[in-house]
C-alpha cells in the first residue's frame, strides 16, 4: 500500500496514508483529483472493486466527507479515499460511468444526505423514502427522535423516576 | 336414449356424491403431498370449512357482469361435464344424461369453464388475472390437442362417440382397457391430463411466484366459493372421462373411487417433485411430445 | 424445432438518451408490479416491470419498505446500545452484522477478543451461513414451483435454529457476539446435538440433489437463464457465490482470512456458467463446506477459555476518533461495516455494506430486461438478496 | 423523555405534489380517440366502507363464526422482520395448516392481515391498501413490540409506533420477534375471539373511518390514493 | 434428458411413508434453557439502581415505585417496569444488572387484545415469576468493572517506623479506570451525610475535568482533602457495585480530584464570597462542623469568627486522626481555603476562659456551638483509676502536639472503633521507634465482623503487628503489688445488646483471658466538654441524655444559639460537615428573617 501511495502522492496531491490493520488504509484527496485517482487506481493498480461509497457528516466543520472504498481483490488491499466537500452546497462528482453500481450509492446519498451528483442516472427519483418533506435524514442536524415524537403517536402513561432524585424526594426532600 | 324425469334427481344425487368425493379427495391428496414434505397438512374436512367460510363473508365486490358470470360459467362447465358423462357403467341411476354423442359435448364442457373463467377474470381488471388467462388459454389449447387426437383415435377404434359404448367395449377384463388396446392414444391423452390438471410442471397459469394466483386473483367471498365448488367437481369429472375412455370405466362406486383417486394422483405425484415450465416451454413440450404421439395413435389405430 | 423467436418489432426503441421510450398509453406495454405483497419477491421489496408480451423490457427495483433508518439510529446509541440493533439489519443472516460491528469497535478501541470467542464467532457465522443457504435452497425451488424444497430446507433450518437457541438464547436475532467477545460458552452436549442436525441436513440435501439438481425440468428452467457476464462482476460490485458461479474463485475467508479461518481446512466452490443453475450449485457446494467447517470448528475449538475480553464500562464507553472497515464473506458476498468514531460515546457514522445492495439494485435492473416474466422471481432469488440490508 | 425542539417543526406541514401519472389529464387512446381521465377516480372506487350487520339468526352467525375461525386465510405479506417466523409455520416443524390456517397471496381472499413487526411509512401505505382490499370480516394481528409501542424503532423517523392508530387490531403477540409457538398460541386465541364474535374490526374501521383516515394521512405525506380502496 | 434423470425426482416420494416431523403440541413448548424469554426480577435483591433503564436502548424500562419497597440505604426502592411495546429481548439489562436480580425466564407466550397490557413489573405477579430456566448471565457482570483498581500503599514494614502517609493516591490513569467502573446510579448520594454529588464528580474524573470536579466537591464539602483520606465512606457501603464485586473507591477518587487541583487554583475556582452583609456569627470550635458552617456563612457574606481552644484549627481532624492517615499539611490546605473566604479563626482562645459566652452573644447575631467530643470515656472497670491507664483521645492529642507520651513495650487497647485503631497504630509506631518492635493487643466487645472501625483499618492494623482479640469484654485492669499495670482480664462476649436493644453486654465467664501488658489505653468513646457554657446557660438549655438538645434545624432551646457536630450528633467527619452545612443554612435563614434576637 505504501508503494502505491508513494507513487501517487505527488500526482494526485494525496494526504498522508493512514494505515490500519489488515491491508486497510485511508487517504484524503482533493475533490478535483478524485476522478484521476480513481481511474488510475482502477486501471493500473488493480483496485477494481468499489466496496462502498458513503458520506460522513462533519457538521461542526461544515463539511461532508465522501468515502470511496476501493478494493484490490488480488492483493487484499482496501483503500478508503476521503474527499471533503462543502456542506452548504454539497456536490460530488458522479462515478457511475466507472462503476455503474455507484449510481445506486449516489441516489442514496442524494436522498439521505442531500448531496448532489450531477449527471448520475435517476438521481432525483425516490429511493428509500417516500413522500419525505423534511431535512435529509442522515444529516446530523436532523433529529430522528424529535421527528418521531411529533409524527408518530406514542402510547401514553409511562412515568419513570431517577433513583437519585427519587431517594432525595423520599429521604431528604429539603436537600440536606 | 329418451329423457325421463327421474333422471333429474338421479343426476343431482350423482352430482352430490361427486362434490363430496371431490372435496374430500382433494384434501386427501393435499395431505399426501404435505406428508412428502414431512407434515400432516390440512384436516380432511378443511375444504368444507373453507367453503362455508367463503360463503359466510359479509362483503363482496363486483367488477361487472362477466366478473360475476365467470365463476358461474366455470361451475356450469364442471356440472355440465358431470351431467353428460355416465359415471358408473351399468348403474341404473348414475348414467346421467349420457347420449350417443356425449363425448363431443364433454370435450366442449372441458373447455367451456376455462373460457368462462377467462372472460370473468379478464373483467376483474387485475393484470395478473389477464396474464394468467392468456397463459391458461394458450397452454390448455395445446395441452388439449393430444387429447383431441386421442379421442379421434378412440372414435376410430371403437367407431362411436358415446362414452357409454366406449366403456362397454372395454368390459370383460383388464386387457380390454384402452390402456392396452390403444396405448399410444392413452399416452397422448395422459399428456393432456397431466397438462390440464393445474399442477407442476404445468401450473404456470396459477404460478404463485409470478402472477399470484393467476386468473382468480380478484375472486373472493361467494365468487370464490363457487370456484371452489367447481374445483372439487371439475377435476373429478374430467378424471371420470379419462377413466371411462381409457381405464375401463367403473362398474360400481368402489371401483370408481379407487380409479379416480389413482388417476388423480398421477399429476399430483408428478407435481410435487417438479418445478414448473414456463408457458412457452410447456407448449413446446406438448407440441414436441404430446402431438406426435397423438398423431401416431391415429395412424396406428 | 419449435424455437420461439419473439416478435420484438413492438418493443420500445431507445431514445436519444439511451433510455427506452415506453409510452404506456399506447397499450403495447403493461406495467407489472411484483411486490411488496407478492410471494415471488424475496422479502418486502418490489420490482416494477414493464412487459411487452411475456418479455420484460424494463425493470426497476423499489426498496425502502423496510427502512428503519438504522444508520441514523446507530448514531443516537452508545456503542453497546448499537449491539442489539445491528442484527436487525439483515433478518435471515443476522450474525454477520454482529460480528462486523463487534470487530469494528474492537479495532478502533484497541481490544482483542479472546481466542475462545474467535472460535465461537466462527462457529456462529458458519451456522448462520448454513441457515441462509437453507433459505436459498428452499427459495429457489419455491420460485420455480418446487415447493417441496422449501418445506425440507425450512425444517432443517428450524433444527439449526434450535441449536442457535440453546447456544445463544434466541432463535432469529441471536445477539450473541458482543464487542469484546461472545456472551457465553457452548452448552453441555452441544456437539452431539449439532452432529444430529448436520446428519439430518445431509440426508435432506441428498433429497434436494435428487429432486432439484438432477431434475430435468429444473435444469430447463435455470440453465442459460439469468446469465451474468463475468465482465460485469467488477463494475457491478458482484461478490460471493454470485461471482463464484462465474468462475471467480474469490472468497474472503480464503483471501483475507479473518477470525480463525486460517486454521480451518476448506475449498472454495466455483462454477463456470454464471447462470441460475450455476449459482444454485455453488451454494449447494457451499452448504457442504459449511457443514464440514462446523464439524471442524467443534473439533478444533478450545474447550474452555474466557469468552469476553475486558471492556470498559459500557455505560460511558468512549472510543477515540478514527475510522475502519471490517469485512467478511457472508452467504451472499462481501459484508462490511464502515465505522467512523469521533471520540465521543456515540459512533459518528456507521455504514453497512450489504452485498444485496449492489446485487438487488444495479445488477438486477441490468439483468431483468429481456427475461421472461416467469424467470424474474427465480432470477431474483438466485441473486440471493435480502431487502432489509439494502435499505437498512 | 426530552421535549421536542421547535426547530424541528419547520418541515412538517409541507405537502407532496401528486405524481404526474395520477393527475387528471387528456390522453389519446390507441384508436385515436382523445379522452379525459382522472386516474384516482377512474381506477378506483371511492365508496366508503359500510358497516355490515351480523346475521339475523344468532345460531347462523355462530356457525359462520365457527367456520371463519377454522378457516383463517392469512395474507402472505411480510411487512417486517417477523415474517421470517411465518415460514416455519408453513413448513413441517410447526405446520399451521393442520389448524386450518392457510396463506393466500392476494388480499381479496385473505381474512387475516399479520403485521409482522415494524411498519415503515412506505409499507404502512401498502398495508392499509391491502387491509382495505380484504373482505370482511377481516382481522389484524400485530406481532411484536413494534406494533404495540414502536419497539426498538421507537425513535426512528420512518416507522410508526402504534398500529392501532391506523388499523383496527384484534390481537397482539408479544416478542421480538414472537416465536412460531407464540404465533400459534396467538392464532388459537384469535380463533376463540372469532368464535365468541368479538372480532369486528372491519365494522370498527367503517364506524371510525374518519379518525383512521386522519391518522393515516398525518403520517403518509404523499397521499396519492383514494380514501378507501374498497 | 435420460430416463434416470426423469425418474430420480420421484424417489423422494418415499417420504410419504415417513411420519411427519411436525411437533405435536407446539403451543407452550418449552424453549431452550438459556432462552431469553420474559423478564424476572428478584425484588428483594433488586436495589433499584436503574442501570437497566440506563442501558436499554429502546427506552423500554421505567423505574417505578412498588408498594412494600421503600428507599433505604443503597436501595432506591424503585423497581424496573418493562414495556413489551419496546423491549427487544437483548438482555443487556440482565447483563448489566448490578445485583444479578434481573433475569429472564424461558417463557415466551403472551397474547393479548389490549395493547396497554404489555407493561409489567417483573417479580410482582407474572406467572413465570419463579421459573427456573431461562437466561441468566454467565458468571459475574462483564459490562462494567468488577474489581477495584489497586491503590498503591506503603508496605507494613516501611510504614510502621514513621508517621508518613500510607496511601499514595491514584495516578490519573488509575483514577480514570476506577471512575470508569461507576454506573452513575446515584444510590450513594442519599447515604452520604453531606449528599455529595458523587456520580457527577466521578464523571468529572472520567472526563479529566478536574476543575468541574473541584467545584462539585466544594458545593457540598469544604473538606475534600480530609474526606478524600479519612472519610468513613458510607457511600461505598451503599454502592451498587458492591453486590458483585468491589464498590467504587469513591473516597480515593475524591482525593484524586483534590490532588490534581493546586491550592491557588481551588480558590480561583470557588470564586469570591458574596458582598458583606454586615451580620456576624461566632462559631465555637474549629472542627469540621464549625469550619463548614463558617465556610458557608462566609461565602454568603456574613462575618464569621471561629474560636478554637487549641493551638491549631481542625479539631478532631487534627488531634484525633494520626498523621499517617491525614497529613497536617493536607488539613491545612482545606483550612486555608476556608480562611481565604474571609473566616477569622482565633486559636488558643478558649471560650469560658479567654472570652465568655455572654460576650459572644452580645457581639454576634448568632452563636454556633461545634465543640466536638474531646473527653475520653472510661470503661470504669476495676483498676482503671491510676497510672498506666490512658485515654486514647488524650494520647492522640498529645502525640499531635509533639509531646512525649507514656509508652510501654506491651500495650493493651480497649475498643474496636477507628479511634482504637488510630491509637493502636500510633502507639505501634512509637514502640517501633523506641523499642524496635511492636507489642499491641487490642480487645473489643464486637466480633470482628461487626467492628465499628473501617475494615481496611483492621487489616492494616494487623499488618502492622497489632493483635486483635474480638468479642472480649474488659473486666479488670490487673495490677501487681506495686500498682503497676500487668494486663487486662476479659471475658468473652455473648451478646452486646439486650432484647430491647439497650447496651447490656452478656459474658461467657468461663472463657476468661488475661492480656498481658504494662499499659492499658481506653478507646471506647468520647464525651463533650460542655463546661464552657457556664452554669446559667447550662441551666437554661434543654438537654437530651447528656447532650444539648437541638431541633431538626440545629437550634438549641436558646434562639441565638445553635449547635452542631459531634457534640450533638456525630459520629464522623462527613456527618460533621453535613451538620455544618445544615446549621449554616438555619443560621442564614434566621439572619434573613431577622428573627435572631437583637
Amino acid at each position: 500500500m505504501r508503494d502505491i501511495h508513494a507513487l501517487l502522492k505527488q500526482r494526485h496531491r494525496l494526504g498522508p496514508l493512514e494505515p490500519r490493520k489488515g491491508g486497510l488504509a485511508f487517504v484524503t484527496v482533493p475533490r478535483e483529483n478524485l476522478r484521476g485517482l480513481l481511474l488510475e487506481l482502477r486501471d493500473t493498480h488493480g483496485f477494481t472493486h468499489l466496496v462502498l461509497l458513503t458520506a460522513v457528516d462533519w457538521m461542526e466543520d461544515g463539511l461532508f466527507q465522501l468515502t470511496y472504498m476501493l478494493n484490490n481483490r488480488g492483493r487484499d488491499l482496501t483503500l478508503g479515499i476521503r474527499v471533503m466537500i462543502d456542506r452548504e452546497e454539497a456536490q460530488g462528482d458522479t462515478i457511475h460511468d466507472m462503476w455503474p453500481t455507484a449510481a445506486t450509492y449516489q441516489r442514496e446519498l442524494k436522498e439521505m444526505f442531500g448531496i448532489d451528483f450531477p449527471g448520475s442516472p435517476r438521481l432525483d427519483e425516490e429511493f428509500i423514502l417516500e413522500g419525505w418533506t423534511d431535512l435529509p435524514p442522515y444529516r446530523r442536524d436532523f433529529d430522528s427522535l424529535a421527528y418521531s415524537q411529533q409524527t408518530y403517536a406514542e402510547r401514553p402513561g409511562r412515568v419513570t423516576h431517577d433513583p437519585r432524585e427519587y431517594m432525595k424526594s423520599k429521604l431528604y426532600p429539603d436537600g440536606v | 336414449m329418451t329423457f325421463e324425469w327421474i333422471q333429474v334427481p338421479y343426476a343431482l344425487a350423482t352430482l352430490f356424491i361427486i362434490l363430496n368425493y371431490g372435496l374430500l379427495m382433494t384434501a386427501v391428496v393435499r395431505k399426501l403431498a404435505a406428508r412428502v414434505g414431512g407434515r400432516p397438512g390440512i384436516p380432511v374436512w378443511q375444504n368444507y370449512i373453507d367453503l362455508v367460510k367463503n360463503f359466510a363473508l359479509r362483503s363482496k365486490i363486483n367488477h361487472g357482469v362477466m366478473y360475476y358470470l365467470g365463476p358461474v360459467f366455470r361451475l356450469s362447465g364442471g356440472i355440465g361435464l358431470i351431467l353428460f358423462v355416465p359415471t358408473i357403467y351399468g348403474s341404473s341411476w348414475a348414467q346421467n344424461f349420457s347420449f350417443a354423442g356425449d363425448l363431443v359435448l364433454a370435450l366442449y364442457f372441458i373447455f367451456f369453464g376455462t373460457l368462462g373463467m377467462a372472460l370473468g377474470a379478464g373483467e376483474s381488471g387485475h393484470p395478473h388475472s389477464a396474464i394468467g388467462v392468456s397463459r391458461g388459454l394458450a397452454q390448455v389449447t395445446t395441452a388439449e390437442l393430444p387429447m383431441a387426437l386421442a379421442v379421434y383415435s378412440l372414435a376410430i377404434q371403437y367407431q362411436t362417440l358415446s362414452i357409454t359404448e366406449i366403456v362397454a367395449a372395454q368390459q370383460g377384463g383388464l386387457f380390454n382397457w384402452t390402456l392396452f388396446t390403444n396405448p399410444l392414444a392413452v399416452v397422448a391423452a395422459m399428456f393432456a391430463f397431466v397438462g390440464t390438471m393445474m399442477r407442476s410442471p404445468f401450473d404456470v397459469v396459477l404460478a404463485p411466484q409470478e402472477i399470484p394466483i393467476g386468473p382468480p386473483t380478484e375472486y373472493h367471498s361467494a365468487y370464490l366459493a363457487l370456484m371452489q365448488t367447481n374445483r372439487a367437481i371439475f377435476p373429478i369429472a374430467k378424471t371420470i372421462i379419462y377413466m371411462n375412455l381409457f381405464f375401463g370405466g367403473a362398474a360400481n362406486w368402489a371401483e370408481f373411487a379407487i380409479k379416480v383417486f389413482l388417476l388423480y394422483m398421477i399429476p399430483a405425484v408428478i407435481g410435487v417433485v417438479h418445478p414448473r415450465f414456463r408457458v412457452e416451454q410447456s407448449i413446446r413440450f406438448f407440441l414436441k411430445w404430446g402431438l406426435p404421439v397423438g398423431i401416431l395413435a391415429i395412424l396406428t389405430v | 424445432m419449435f424455437s420461439f423467436k419473439p416478435d420484438r418489432s413492438q418493443y420500445p426503441a431507445p431514445g436519444p438518451d439511451g433510455k427506452l421510450q415506453i409510452d404506456l398509453e399506447t397499450g403495447k406495454y403493461l406495467k407489472l408490479w411484483q411486490g411488496p405483497n407478492h410471494p415471488g419477491i424475496t422479502g418486502n421489496m418490489s420490482v416494477e416491470l414493464t412487459v411487452c408480451g411475456d418479455e420484460v423490457v424494463e425493470g426497476k427495483t423499489h426498496v425502502g419498505y423496510l427502512h428503519r433508518g438504522f444508520e441514523k439510529l446507530m448514531e443516537r446509541r452508545t456503542f453497546i446500545q448499537v449491539f442489539p440493533i445491528v442484527c436487525r439489519v439483515c433478518v435471515p443472516e443476522p450474525d454477520f452484522n454482529e460480528y462486523c460491528y463487534a470487530a469494528a469497535v474492537e479495532d478502533l478501541a484497541g481490544i482483542e477478543a479472546p481466542e475462545y470467542a474467535q472460535w465461537m464467532r466462527t462457529l456462529i457465522l458458519e451456522m448462520g451461513r448454513f441457515n441462509s443457504y437453507m433459505m436459498f435452497l428452499g427459495g429457489i425451488g419455491g420460485a420455480l414451483g418446487l415447493g417441496i424444497t422449501g418445506q425440507w430446507m425450512t425444517y432443517v433450518r428450524d433444527l439449526m435454529l434450535d441449536r442457535f437457541e440453546e447456544l445463544t438464547g434466541a432463535r432469529i436475532y441471536h445477539m450473541f457476539i458482543l464487542p469484546g467477545g461472545v456472551r457465553g460458552h457452548l452448552p453441555e452436549g452441544f456437539e452431539g446435538r449439532m452432529e444430529e442436525v448436520l446428519d439430518t441436513a445431509e440426508r435432506y440435501l441428498a433429497d434436494i440433489d435428487r429432486v432439484m439438481f438432477s431434475n430435468s425440468v429444473f435444469k430447463t428452467r435455470t440453465k442459460g437463464v439469468g446469465v451474468i457476464d463475468p465482465a460485469l462482476f467488477e463494475p457491478y460490485g458482484v461478490t460471493g457465490p454470485n461471482a463464484r458461479a462465474g468462475g471467480v474463485a474469490k472468497d474472503l475467508r480464503k483471501d483475507s482470512p479473518y477470525l480463525v479461518y486460517d486454521q480451518l481446512d476448506f475449498e472454495v466452490a466455483t462454477a463456470t456458467d454464471s447462470d441460475i443453475f450455476a449459482r444454485a450449485t455453488v451454494r449447494r457446494a457451499d452448504v457442504q463446506t459449511s457443514i464440514d467447517l462446523i464439524r471442524q470448528i467443534l473439533k478444533k475449538m478450545p474447550k474452555t477459555g474466557p469468552a469476553m475480553a475486558k471492556i470498559p464500562n459500557v455505560l460511558h464507553w468512549k472510543i477515540p476518533r478514527g475510522e475502519t472497515y471490517i469485512k467478511g464473506e457472508c452467504s451472499r458476498g462481501e459484508y462490511g461495516y464502515y465505522l467512523v468514531t469521533d471520540g465521543t460515546g456515540y459512533p459518528r457514522r456507521i455504514n453497512v455494506r450489504g452485498p444485496s445492495y449492489t446485487h438487488a439494485m444495479a445488477l438486477l435492473e441490468h439483468l431483468i430486461p429481456g427475461t421472461n416474466i416467469s424467470d424474474v422471481a427465480a432470477l431474483m432469488v438466485s441473486l440471493h438478496t435480502y431487502p432489509p440490508e439494502i435499505e437498512r | 423523555m426530552k421535549d421536542v425542539d421547535d426547530k424541528f417543526l419547520k418541515n412538517l406541514d409541507r405537502t407532496v405534489p401528486l405524481r404526474e401519472e395520477l393527475r387528471p389529464r387528456k390522453v389519446t387512446t390507441p384508436d385515436g380517440q382523445e379522452i379525459e381521465i382522472e386516474p384516482l377516480k377512474d381506477y378506483f372506487c371511492e365508496a366508503a366502507p359500510k358497516v355490515h350487520a351480523k346475521s339475523y339468526f344468532p345460531i347462523v352467525e355462530d356457525f359462520y363464526n365457527w367456520a371463519r375461525a377454522n378457516s383463517l386465510w392469512i395474507l402472505g405479506f411480510g411487512t417486517g422482520c417477523g415474517a421470517i417466523e411465518m415460514r416455519p409455520l408453513m413448513t413441517p416443524r410447526f405446520d399451521a395448516y393442520r389448524y386450518g390456517i392457510q396463506w393466500r397471496p392476494t388480499p381479496r381472499q385473505s381474512n387475516l392481515l399479520m403485521i409482522s413487526g415494524y411498519l415503515s411509512v412506505k409499507t404502512l401505505k401498502r398495508a392499509i391498501r391491502a387491509y382495505e382490499q380484504m373482505q370482511g370480516p377481516k382481522y389484524v394481528v400485530g406481532l411484536g413490540s413494534c406494533t404495540i409501542n414502536g419497539g426498538m424503532y421507537w425513535d426512528s423517523y420512518n416507522t410508526i409506533k402504534r398500529l392501532d392508530q391506523y388499523l383496527p387490531v384484534d390481537l397482539y403477540i408479544a416478542g421480538c420477534m414472537p416465536r412460531p409457538e407464540a404465533l400459534l398460541a396467538g392464532f388459537m386465541e384469535l380463533k376463540k375471539l372469532i368464535k365468541a364474535g368479538k372480532c369486528e374490526g372491519a365494522n370498527k374501521y367503517a364506524e371510525n373511518f374518519a379518525t383512521y383516515k386522519a391518522n393515516q394521512k398525518s403520517v403518509i405525506k404523499d397521499w396519492d390514493m383514494p380514501d378507501y380502496n374498497w | 434428458m435420460g430416463l434416470r434423470e426423469v425418474l430420480t425426482p420421484f424417489t423422494v416420494w418415499k417420504h410419504v411413508f415417513d411420519d411427519p416431523v411436525t411437533i405435536k403440541q407446539p403451543i407452550g413448548r418449552p424453549a431452550a434453557e438459556r432462552y431469553r424469554g420474559f423478564h424476572q426480577n428478584d425484588l428483594d435483591t433488586c436495589i433499584g439502581c436503574g442501570t437497566c433503564e440506563a442501558i436499554c436502548q429502546n427506552g423500554a424500562i421505567d423505574m417505578v415505585a412498588v408498594a412494600g419497597y421503600d428507599p433505604e440505604k443503597g436501595n432506591s426502592g424503585l423497581k424496573p417496569q418493562i414495556d413489551y411495546g419496546r423491549c427487544c429481548w437483548c438482555a443487556l439489562c440482565v447483563d448489566v444488572c448490578m445485583t444479578g436480580s434481573l433475569t429472564m425466564s424461558n417463557e415466551y407466550t403472551w397474547v393479548d387484545t389490549d395493547p396497554d397490557a404489555f407493561r409489567f413489573v417483573p417479580g410482582l405477579e407474572e406467572p413465570w415469576k419463579d421459573d427456573e430456566e431461562g437466561y441468566e448471565r454467565e458468571g459475574k457482570r462483564v459490562l462494567s468493572g468488577i474489581e477495584r483498581i489497586h491503590m498503591e500503599e506503603m508496605e507494613p514494614e516501611a510504614r510502621i517506623g514513621n508517621f508518613d502517609e500510607i496511601v499514595a493516591g491514584y495516578s490519573r490513569a488509575e483514577a480514570i479506570l476506577e471512575a470508569d467502573r461507576c454506573v452513575e446510579c446515584g444510590l450513594c448520594v442519599a447515604t452520604c451525610p453531606a449528599h455529595m454529588s458523587i456520580p457527577d464528580y466521578i464523571a468529572a474524573v472520567r472526563d479529566q475535568d478536574y476543575d468541574r470536579g473541584l467545584q462539585l466537591l466544594y458545593e457540598t464539602n469544604p473538606f475534600s482533602e480530609v474526606c478524600g483520606r479519612v472519610c468513613t465512606h458510607k457511600c461505598e457501603g451503599s454502592c451498587a457495585a458492591l453486590h458483585e464485586g468491589d464498590p467504587i473507591a469513591i473516597r480515593w477518587l475524591k482525593r484524586h480530584i483534590i490532588d490534581e487541583v493546586p491550592f491557588d487554583r481551588r480558590i480561583e475556582l470557588i470564586g469570591q464570597p458574596a458582598e458583606p452583609t454586615g451580620r456576624k456569627v461566632a462559631i465555637i470550635g474549629a472542627g469540621p462542623a464549625g469550619l463548614t458552617a463558617a465556610f458557608d456563612l462566609a461565602r454568603a457574606g456574613h462575618g464569621v469568627v471561629v474560636y478554637e481552644a487549641l493551638a491549631h484549627a481542625g479539631g478532631m481532624m487534627r488531634y484525633g486522626i494520626p498523621e499517617y492517615r491525614l497529613p497536617y499539611d493536607a488539613l491545612d490546605r482545606d483550612i486555608g481555603v476556608i480562611e481565604a473566604m474571609g473566616v477569622e479563626i482565633r486559636t488558643n482562645c478558649r471560650v469560658g476562659r479567654d472570652v465568655t459566652m455572654d460576650e459572644l452573644r452580645r457581639d454576634h447575631d448568632a452563636v454556633v456551638l461545634t465543640i466536638g467530643l474531646h473527653m475520653g470515656r472510661s470503661t470504669r472497670v476495676p483498676g482503671t483509676e491510676g497510672a498506666g491507664v490512658e485515654k486514647a483521645v488524650d494520647l492522640l492529642r498529645r502525640i499531635t502536639d509533639g509531646e512525649k507520651v507514656p509508652l510501654a513495650e506491651q500495650i493493651v487497647v480497649i475498643g474496636g472503633g477507628n479511634v482504637a485503631m488510630d491509637i493502636a497504630r500510633s502507639m505501634a509506631r512509637l514502640q517501633k521507634a523506641e523499642f524496635g518492635k511492636v507489642g499491641i493487643t487490642l480487645t473489643a466487645l464486637e466480633d470482628i465482623d461487626h467492628f465499628l472501625a473501617d475494615p481496611e483499618e483492621v487489616v492494616e492494623s494487623r499488618e502492622e503487628g497489632v493483635k486483635i482479640f474480638d468479642a472480649r469484654g474488659p473486666q479488670e485492669v490487673m495490677r501487681d503489688a506495686e500498682g503497676k499495670v500487668t494486663g487486662l482480664r476479659t471475658w468473652r462476649v455473648k451478646s452486646i445488646f439486650d432484647a430491647e436493644g439497650r447496651f447490656a453486654p452478656a459474658y461467657d465467664q468461663s472463657d476468661e483471658r488475661v492480656h498481658a501488658g504494662s499499659m492499658v489505653i481506653e478507646a471506647i468513646g468520647q464525651a463533650a466538654d460542655t463546661s464552657l457554657l457556664g452554669a446559667a446557660l447550662t441551666e437554661a438549655l434543654e438537654w437530651n441524655r447528656g447532650r444539648i438538645k437541638i431541633d431538626t434545624a440545629f437550634r438549641t432551646s436558646e434562639p441565638w444559639l445553635f449547635a452542631a457536630g459531634d457534640a450533638v450528633k456525630g459520629p464522623d467527619v462527613i456527618s460533621a460537615v453535613a451538620d455544618g452545612h445544615r446549621v449554616a443554612r438555619t443560621v442564614m435563614e434566621k439572619l434573613a428573617a431577622r428573627e435572631v434576637a437583637q
